[in-house]
């Protein structure tokens, strides 16, 4: 008897983008496992895909239809907004939701933080830096980066983004670590997630005199403002956020993309190396027979993610236990320093307690290099050429501190 | 001459001239479809009690903007708002100042009634298409309010609320919910149709029609203009608060203008200004998605799904057949279901003698 | 038929060819029209225009003389009705099921009923609209032609919408006059002007009919007056053509004396004494 | 500083304004035969866009080329749209007409992202000289080159409604087609002249902010940013359309700009102009160039 | 509610008072002076565009003249809203048909009522309760009754805007009747009617002055009817009044011969003639 699970994504809405190769990953993962191992403890996975078009309203009606009727047993989600407003009822119904939501709201499972509109949400997981550390890991080396570059005076920053629960997440959090470092914060400045015309953000950032600018939105919209900024002559330098930037952003970008640091989830990105990666070939093959696509960032954050659900319910089978929505959360507590199997090399580490599901404080940081025309060949030609890379910057460990719990 | 009384017509009184159901056999039909409907949950499954309550709180809605369209004859292309602040409304009364549901719905009514009124008062010196892109206006500057207004409606984050209870009986349930929305539609649709045989109903038809002669008529067109504008809210809000008490969750993206549009279709589809039509409308813009992806589902697997890679673009395919219905439905029948409805049953009366 | 109708021209009411010229410029052959697939309004109906005549169309409110001009012009399917039996020859060529534009083309132009002006276009350019399917170089001169005909419209240089009744009237038959039709379907051409106007209407059509050489169908409560212009006449009551002949025959028949032009002989009745009585006299 | 921050709003702002003007003008064309408000307009965008683009990567066809072959591919695209769909409605209520643009404009935002897919796509590099610099503000050549062709657009339009012979049928088509047909004039031909004209604007637009942006289904947004330009103007004047253009666009920027310097709302940059919208209604409720509707009785 | 009037010579129940009207440039109306008695049947004839309907817009509120007042029972009305006209016991008739294009016929009469019926939007919702249902049963009484007089029982039920012309025009007049008016203005009542229909409707226009008590203002273009049913007539021409008076006068005119009448004509029925 197959186990249900649900698998939520943004194929044709707002951060459909990023959100194609991630739910690609997802489903590519899980039909792997369906395929090679025949499932989870000999029940394959009855994967039920949703495309909810990035409306929350939407994604819960959807999560009553899969509990009520489909009983599904875990969710694979994705949206800030969707997620958070269905942390009650994933609690409530004890069903697990890996998302691709990182909000650091999700990782007080305790309802320890004690910080006002945070609950608890002991169901929730993501595989990955939460947006509010990966933003202070940005931080922090832009500090670094301001004194190397022997700058002098404050370094003034600006939160980007639209009004709307994912790139508002971590503003608060940005914002307040900025202060602490010494920079200045400027007015937030607010861009469409959709892509158009955002000079005019560009000539108020340049007249602001803003050093550092983080983009809160998806590599879509993101790209138009870096557009309009390299037309407008803006000097910044721009931090984007895990869903920020990407191949295909950098592609549509051109030049305008080039110098922009972001966080990368996994260790290595696609035609680098890494003994997982022979896995993450065969899993992509699930949707690829040829073998030749290019699978951006995203779609191997979306591979690690699901493997570490398939593991927590592996777990939660063993030895016939059932696999439930409890067991499998605890499925997620079994192990420290986490690599799913077969993945090494590929995934980060990861560790997951009952009380914090910040599963990781390493903050990998790239920087998206672009030297010339973009506009012909594709992604993988490209990369392959060298006329895109992405290139290691560094690495910052956060301290895993309590009172950045939650937010 | 173009009057069409069936034969047999036996009416005596002026009364049962003007009752809405003028035949034996449409009042039975009546009252034999609300027990049938009453029956619903005990026999139906969820998933088509789900799609009857969404037909329920659509059509209450649609109905609202039927009477400001198609009675009144002013295109409103900002309807998702106000059933949106009707959800936002009553998430708030019982969220933050503790209404019990079962009051927070139609107080959340009325006061999205009030909106409408606020924002109907200047439409009523708009006329045609500019007074629908005010609407359009509308149904941004409320958008952005609700993102704004983090007290009321929770901010972009929106906001969780609790299900419907009566006497301590939660109905929050598809079984429970759904005598909840229907006996919301009976009422609603009752008073329309009253509303529509009555005076003020028949000025707004007649500002629609030809609001020179309506005005020599002794009709205020000021207010009956935003007398619709109020009512269509009151309509909306009270469906946005039932949809609110069901999904249990509001926030501001649902309330867009693609809902808006569609609500448009609704009475388009359904028929301008037809009351039941309104129902039809909201059952063909809820089931024509479902009627889809389940064509989705049959051909899955099929050699037409791997051809068109159907699985990877079915969201895509699903929203081109329903722009295509939409299309082709206004095609065949401009005129909505409503139209179409009369027609048959036209024809089944005059049966044989149909020319 | 229950009246007599002694020297009205013996034809049955539908069917049969009309004694008429060798081949009308215009023949309506027993035809059928049906309004929103349920509606019949015209039941076997069959009228002849020969070239270069004035024939007139008279009947009750009702009785289907639009539907019937409506037929010809090709215009019934703009709302939703249908010929759906016989067929309308122009020229001996047949032009019904043909699209209005079509229609127009080939010389026959339609004043409807309730004059229709396009009332957001200067006068000047309402007649410049009714010279569209010409591209000669004297759509102007006729211009001043129709200015000559209709003095008034050469003042009004707002738009058409704010013109009196009468004076769209004057502008919905000089749009006719601009197109050059072969054939005029003229829907009450007299509705709603003055006696004056009236009477200068009629004139025009007589001099339109011998100096131009425009056949012309004429629909016309004022039967005094279409009976005056016209060389042939029908009657229609609903839907069907219940007498016809010459306008002397017809102007000469008792009941269309009665019911159509007022009183027995010369004598005018006085509307002041009618309330007494009730007459609903019909042919059918 | 300041100063030199708000005139280079206030350029790009007329800049960007004058594309609106152009979405607005073949707006307010098929409005003006038909009285249909065309939901699709953005669609128009997106769809000359997306083919444009195709035709140089794909096709590697040089710009110009691209561009040519586009705008006929346009013209039969309104033709084909005109015959196959909105030709049977013709006669029928408009508010149905309009509800089937909302069709179309659901139908083609999907059919191209099945088609091109999600992602912004970049346009080759078309002139040498990217962007140019006016008024201390770096201005991409395209857009120059795009409030050329707008200007010569507009001019054209204007002469076409007050001197051509179809100018006037499109305008008599609009206000009652029946007349319109018992003039002579071809309802159907004068509905597909005004789609295949709108189309083919519609789509130099389109081209216009692919190149500067990129394209994605993000285009047909414009389709709904000319609303307000399209009613500040007046919904049936050529000349109304193109300043509510400009108005909008400027409007957007002077918003943002109060926006950064005063008011930190964030978004008066897209709302701004709505509410200019609702002002200019309550004053001049045919917009400021509209003609007023008639009312005689 | 049927009650007789006798002309009444010294109470004019509407007096028109210098009024001038302009559009722009265009002078419809010049200085217009005239009083309808109570109970009369007065006409306005004049030629196309000498602003007849003008004048019946601007008592029936339509448009506001740019001077001169205008008076109804004594009161003046000149700026008064449109809309209280009704009330006060004005209505009329429409050149141009203004029916309610998609309402019954019967509900184009009640319509007619509005200014009669006191229950509002929320009493008509609950029809049943509130007492709305018996409001409208009575109204629908009177309503028949005029159906019945102007013999329109058989189309109660079709769509006006369906009608033919002629009955259209019947419709608009039952509309106006039922307002109840005491003033009732009809805009060319006869036009586009065939001797028999026009002859009906001479007959209403007479049953409704003499039984019905209304006053009315008439234009009109046929000078048999209005030669045979006004008591009194003014010719406006060019937006001026140029005469005034008893119909066989005023046609006598050698002015108004000249502007309206044009020569006699076999074909016209002739004014002279018939007085003679
Ligand atoms: N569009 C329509 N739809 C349905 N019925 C119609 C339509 N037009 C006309 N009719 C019906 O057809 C019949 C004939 O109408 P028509 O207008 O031809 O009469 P007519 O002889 O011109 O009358 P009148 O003298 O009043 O103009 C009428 O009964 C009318 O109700
Ligand atoms: N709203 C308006 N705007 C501009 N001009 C107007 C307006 N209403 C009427 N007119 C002009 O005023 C003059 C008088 O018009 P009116 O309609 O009163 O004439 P009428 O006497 O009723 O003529 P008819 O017998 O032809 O109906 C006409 O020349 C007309 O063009
Ligand atoms: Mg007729
Ligand atoms: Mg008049």
């Amino acid at each position: 008897q197959p186990i249900p699970v649900g698998h939520l994504m943004d194929n044709s809405g707002a951060t459909s983008d990023v959100g194609v190769p991630y739910g690609q990953g997802v489903a590519d993962a899980l039909a792997w496992v369906n395929a090679t191992r025949n499932g989870v403890n000999g029940r394959r996975l009855n994967v039920l895909g949703f495309d909810y078009g990035y409306q929350a309203p939407r994604a819960v009606a959807q999560y009553q239809a899969w509990v009520n009727r489909e009983r599904v047993v875990a969710i694979q989600g994705w949206g800030t907004a969707d997620t958070e407003a269905l942390v009650r009822f994933v609690t409530r119904d004890r069903i697990p939701y890996i998302s691709a939501s990182y909000s650091a709201a999700l990782t007080d499972a305790a309802g320890r933080s004690g910080r006002q509109g945070v609950e608890a949400a002991p169901f929730n997981f993501f595989y990955g830096p939460s947006y509010s550390d990966a933003l202070r890991g940005m931080l922090q080396w832009a500090k670094q980066d301001w004194e190397r570059r022997g700058q002098q005076g404050r370094p003034r920053y600006v939160h980007m983004g639209a009004n709307h629960p994912y790139p508002n997440s971590p503003k608060e959090a940005g914002e307040t670590l900025a202060r602490e470092l010494g920079f200045e914060v400027l007015p937030a400045i607010q861009f469409a997630l959709t892509p158009g015309d955002y000079t005019a953000q560009c000539l108020t950032l340049r007249n602001q005199g803003a050093h550092y600018a983080y983009l809160g939105n998806t590599a879509g919209s993101n790209i138009s403002v870096l557009r309009a900024c390299q037309t407008a002559g803006v000097q910044v330098q721009f931090l984007g956020n895990v869903w920020g930037m990407d191949e295909n952003a950098m592609k549509a970008a051109g030049t305008a993309a080039n110098g922009v640091v972001f966080p990368v989830r996994t260790a290595v990105v696609w035609g680098q190396d890494a003994p997982g990666m022979q896995t993450v070939r065969q899993i992509s093959r699930q949707s690829d027979q040829a073998g030749t696509a290019y699978r951006p960032v995203h779609y191997l954050a979306g591979v690690c993610s699901a493997m570490l659900m398939v593991e927590a319910m592996e777990t939660a089978a063993q030895n016939g236990g059932e696999v439930s929505g409890p067991r499998i959360r605890d499925g997620f507590y079994a192990r420290q320093n986490w690599v799913p199997r077969g993945l090494e090399g590929v995934c980060v580490p990861v560790t997951y307690t009952a009380d914090d599901h910040r599963g990781t404080m390493r903050v990998a940081l790239y920087r998206a290099v672009v030297t010339g025309d973009t506009a012909q060949g594709s992604v993988a030609d490209l990369m392959r050429a060298g006329t895109m890379r992405i290139e290691p910057v560094a690495t910052i460990e956060l301290e895993r501190r309590r009172d950045w719990l939650g937010w | 001459m173009a009057v069409m009384t069936p034969a047999g017509d036996y009416r005596t009184t002026y009364r049962e001239d003007m009752t809405i159901f003028p035949t034996l056999g449409s009042r039975v039909a009546l009252w034999a479809g609300i027990a049938l409907l009453c029956l619903a949950p005990l026999v139906l499954d969820r998933y088509l009690l789900h799609l009857l309550i969404n037909i329920g709180f659509l059509g209450i809605a649609a109905l609202g903007l039927n009477i400001l369209v198609g009675f009144t004859g002013q295109i409103s292309i900002g309807h998702a708002a106000f059933f949106g602040f009707g959800a936002f409304a009553s998430a708030w009364l019982h969220d933050v100042l503790h209404v019990p549901v079962a009051l927070a719905i139609p107080l959340a009514g009325l006061m999205t009634a009030m909106v409408g009124l606020v924002f109907g008062a200047p439409a009523a010196r708009l006329k045609g298409l500019y007074l629908a892109i005010a609407t359009l206006a509308a149904q941004f500057i409320l958008e952005d309010f609700f993102a704004r207004a983090q007290w009321f409606t929770g901010g972009v984050a929106g906001r969780v609320t609790e299900p419907f209870g009566l006497f301590g009986i939660a109905f929050d349930r598809d079984e429970t919910y759904f005598y909840v929305v229907l006996a919301f539609v009976v009422v609603m649709f009752l008073g329309a149709a009253n509303l529509m045989r009555t005076r003020d109903g028949r000025a707004l038809v007649a500002v629609r029609d030809h609001y020179l002669s309506a005005e020599m008529m002794g009709i205020n067109l000021a207010y009956y203009r935003t007398l619709s504008f109020g009512i269509a809210s009151f309509y909306a809000g009270i469906g946005g608060a039932l949809y609110a008490h069901y999904l249990l969750f509001v926030s501001v993206e649902a309330f867009n203008i693609l809902f808006s549009i569609q609500f448009l279709g609704m009475v388009i589809i359904g028929g301008l200004g037809s009351v039941m039509g309104s129902l039809m409308g909201a059952a063909f813009m809820v089931l024509l998605p479902e009627v889809v992806q389940g064509l989705a589902n049959l051909l899955a697997g099929s050699p037409i799904d791997r051809a068109l890679r159907l699985g990877a673009s079915i969201s895509y395919l699903r929203e081109m057949v329903i722009g295509a219905a939409i299309i082709l439905f206004l095609m065949f029948e401009p005129d909505g279901l409503a139209h179409r409805w009369r027609l048959i049953k036209a024809y089944w009366k005059l049966y044989p003698y149909s020319h | 038929m229950s009246a007599t109708a002694p020297d009205a021209a013996a034809a049955p009411p539908s069917g049969a060819p009309r004694p008429a010229a060798a081949e009308p410029l215009l023949a309506v052959n027993n035809i059928e029209v049906v309004y929103n697939d349920v509606i019949l309004v015209l039941r076997g109906l069959s009228l002849a225009v020969p070239q270069g005549e004035i024939v007139a169309l008279l009947g009750a409110n009702g009785a289907g003389k639009s539907t019937t001009l409506k037929a010809i012009s090709g215009l019934l399917r703009t709302e939703e009705g249908e010929v759906t039996r016989g067929d309308i020859r122009f020229a001996g060529e047949r032009i019904d099921g043909a699209e209005p534009h079509e229609i127009v083309r080939k010389g026959i132009f339609q004043v409807m009923e309730g004059r229709r002006i396009v009332a957001d276009m200067t006068p000047v350019e309402n007649l410049r609209l009714g010279a569209f399917t010409r591209s000669d170089a004297e759509v102007r001169r006729d211009i001043e032609m129709v200015f000559e005909y209709f003095p008034r419209l050469k003042e009004r240089t707002g738009l058409a919408g704010y013109l009196s009744g009468g004076e769209q009237q004057m502008l919905a038959i000089g749009r006719a006059l601009m197109a050059r039709p072969k054939l005029i379907l003229m829907d009450e051409p007299s509705m709603g002007l003055s006696p004056l106007l009236v009477k200068e209407v009629f004139g025009i059509i007589r001099r339109l009919n011998r100096e131009l050489g425009i056949t012309i169908l004429l629909v016309e409560q004022n039967a005094r007056m279409a009976l005056s212009v016209a060389g042939y006449g029908y009657v229609m009551e609903q839907g069907k053509v219940v007498l016809d002949g010459t306008a002397e025959q017809l102007a000469n028949n008792e009941d269309v004396k009665e019911f159509y032009l007022g009183g027995h002989g010369a004598e005018r009745k006085s509307f002041r004494n009618l309330k007494s009585y009730k007459r609903r006299k019909r042919w059918l | 500083m300041e100063l030199g921050f708000f005139l280079q709003l206030l350029l790009n702002g007329l800049i960007v304004g004058a594309l609106y003007g152009v979405v607005a003008m073949s707006f307010v064309l098929i409005y003006k035969a038909s009285q249909v408000v065309n939901f699709a307009q953005g669609e128009f965008l997106l769809v000359g866009a997306w083919v444009c683009w195709w035709l140089l990567t794909a096709w590697q066809l040089p710009f110009w080329a691209g561009f040519l072959v586009t705008l006929a591919f346009m013209t039969a695209f309104g033709v084909i749209l005109q015959v196959v769909v909105l030709r049977p409605l013709i006669g029928e209520p408009v508010i149905s007409v309009i509800m089937v643009t909302i069709g179309l404009s659901i139908f083609f935002q999907a059919l191209m992202k099945w088609m091109f897919g999600v992602f912004a796509q970049p346009f080759p590099s078309i002139f040498a000289a990217d962007q140019v610099r006016v008024l201390g503000l770096e201005v991409q050549s395209v857009y120059l080159l795009s409030l050329a062709i707008s200007v010569a657009i507009m001019l054209g339009f204007w002469w076409f409604f007050t001197y051509s012979k179809h100018g006037l049928a499109m305008r008599a088509t609009a206000f009652d087609q029946q007349v319109a047909a018992s003039l002579g004039v071809s309802v159907p031909r004068v509905f597909a002249m005004s789609w295949a004209i709108s189309a083919v604007v519609s789509a130099v637009a389109g081209v216009v902010v692919g190149v500067v942006n990129g394209v994605s289904s993000a285009l047909s947004f414009y389709g709904i940013k000319v609303f307000p330009a399209v009613i500040l103007g007046g919904l049936d004047s050529i000349v109304g359309a193109v300043l509510g253009g400009l108005i909008v666009g400027v409007l957007e920027n002077v918003a943002q700009w109060l926006d950064a310097e005063v008011l930190n709302w964030g978004n008066m940059y897209q709302i701004a102009p709505f509410y200019a919208l609702i002002l200019i209604l309550l004053i001049k409720p045919y917009g400021l160039f509209g003609t007023e509707a008639i009312e005689r009785v | 509610m049927r009650e007789s009037v006798r002309v009444d010579a010294e109470t004019p129940i509407l007096e028109a008072e210098r009024v001038s009207l302009r559009f722009g440039g265009v002078r419809a109306l010049t200085d217009v002076s005239f009083a309808v008695r109570r109970g009369e049947i007065f006409s306005i004839i004049g030629p196309n565009g000498a602003g007849k309907t003008s004048m019946v817009n601007c008592v029936s509120g339509r448009y506001r003249p740019t001077e001169g007042r205008i008076l109804f029972e004594g009161r003046d009305i000149t700026r008064m809203p449109t809309r209280r006209r009704a009330a006060l016991g004005i209505g009329r008739t429409f050149q141009n048909l203004a029916l309610f294009g998609h309402m019954t016929v019967l509900d184009n009469i009640m319509v007619g009522r509005h200014h009669l019926l006191r229950s509002g939007f929320l009493r008509g919702m609950v029809y049943w309760l509130g007492g709305a249902q018996r409001e409208e049963i009575a109204h629908r009484r009177e309503v028949e009754e005029i159906i019945d007089f102007l013999e329109i029982q058989h189309v109660r039920k079709a769509v006006a805007g369906q009608l033919p012309y002629g009955l259209r025009k019947r419709v608009e007049l039952a509309r106006a009747v039922a307002l109840r008016p005491k003033l009732i203005l009809l805009d060319e009542p006869m036009a586009g009617m065939n001797l028999e229909e026009k002859e009906d409707m001479a007959r209403y226009i007479l049953d409704l002055n003499e039984e019905w008590g209304m006053t009315v203002l008439m234009i009109e273009h046929d000078m048999g009817v209005v030669m045979d049913i006004s008591q009194r007539v003014m010719v406006l021409d060019f937006g001026r009044k140029i005469a005034e008076g008893p119909p066989e006068a005023v046609l006598a005119d050698e002015h108004v011969k000249r502007a309206y009448l044009g020569e006699a004509d076999e074909a016209v029925s002739e004014p002279e003639e018939a007085v003679a």
